[in-house]
């Protein structure tokens, strides 16, 4: 399991290829992934760019604390999170979370606790442009389902 | 006992720096009372302390050669 | 939305950008893509290669089916899916299922939703070539999320 | 009346062929009629129906042009 944070652009795609390439051919049978890209805008403001500042060291102890948590709950191969921080453009990638299981459920439960618990734990602020000026983010939007342990899915 | 203090995003702003070495009386102190200390303030709602980069809370003890910092809700991903 | 159907290897990478390609920038936020690969085992056998029979036609409406049925049950902005069918090898990527939406919660909703009743529902079928001769596979993993609506994710 | 009919995979194997077209008499039949004049024997158990593409069960009533599957669960993805 590895944890990339990075002050330039990266490819998803590219990301996780290169990660797959040091794995064991022909074990895993699913791979979940997450991309979580800039949007041009938030809570009804356009935003034109956004700078996302982070505590180095803390960063990438709690995101592989996460990490770790996830592959004792679920039998996953490996996983591998990307993060950006600096300055981040629309449509760039922010986040990318990439989950090698042998069963597709253990891959998604895992993918969606990885970035659930980054969300909250993981010491990144984001601040925005917009036409009013810059502005720090105070919240992000959550996943009902990291609200409670064992709430339902909305749908199977 | 020295402490390096650390600031982040609208704490940042707030306190116009980055971080703060401090020397301070003593072996060792809550973290309010540090944050008293250094401030002379209550601390802002919804703060959020780490010592040593673990999230911890105002009665934490910090001792010398500890690294402290305080931050607003995280929102990254 | 869109449903590719195709007897040659695919990149999951580069079918997502593509596709992805076509759409808005800067207004999804999230993408969450689910990758099945061949193993070379299953079942207790090793697995030396696959062909998988599909039926043409009936294959593109249940998927299609499936999609529109995930796009009603969450918001999602779009999603794409490409399934291989014939000679497959170990390693080599089965199905893609992407989902694009604002918000990670209905991506992920989305994209297990469409795996799971795809697998449930497409016409496709499994003939592995083990060290004991072919084989028509006779059952597919479930994913326990499957068996009910509505039941608990097994960790938020 | 023409009906077509198409088996995939082992129930491909099992009857030597992929498709057939067959015509017989009446205007309709249900599904369970047909297969008994095909094969003249009993549906195997777990064998999935498809009429025009859309899953169904052997009460299901064939008319003149239909296109009738059988195959067994499904495996993909």
């Amino acid at each position: 399991m590895k944890v990339d944070i990075q002050d330039v652009p990266f490819d998803p795609c590219a990301a996780t290829r290169d990660y797959e390439s040091a794995l064991p051919k022909g074990k895993h049978g699913g791979i979940v992934t997450f991309v979580g890209t800039m949007r041009d805008f938030n809570d009804g403001h356009d935003v034109s760019s956004m700078f996302l500042d982070h505590y180095p060291g803390m960063t990438e102890r709690h995101i592989l604390g996460v990490m770790e948590e996830a592959a004792r709950l679920s039998n996953i191969m490996d996983a591998y999170v990307v993060h950006r921080v600096g300055d981040i453009k629309p449509s760039e990638p922010i986040v990318l979370v990439a989950v090698w299981a042998a069963h597709r459920a253990d891959a998604f439960d895992a993918c969606r606790y990885i970035i659930n618990y980054l969300k909250e734990r993981a010491p990144f602020w984001k601040r925005e442009t917009t036409p009013q000026g810059k502005r720090w983010v105070e919240h992000n939007t959550a996943d009902p389902a990291v609200e409670a342990i064992g709430r339902p899915t909305r749908f199977a | 006992m020295s402490v390096k203090i650390r600031y982040f995003a609208s704490m940042r702003d707030r306190m116009g720096k980055a971080e703060d070495t401090v020397v301070l009386e003593g072996g060792s102190m809550t973290v309010a009372n540090l944050w008293k200390k250094i401030s002379g303030q209550s601390l802002p709602s919804n703060t959020l302390i780490a010592v040593n980069m673990e999230y911890t809370d105002g009665s934490a003890v910090v001792k010398n050669g500890d690294e402290v910092a305080f931050f607003p809700p995280v929102t990254g991903g």
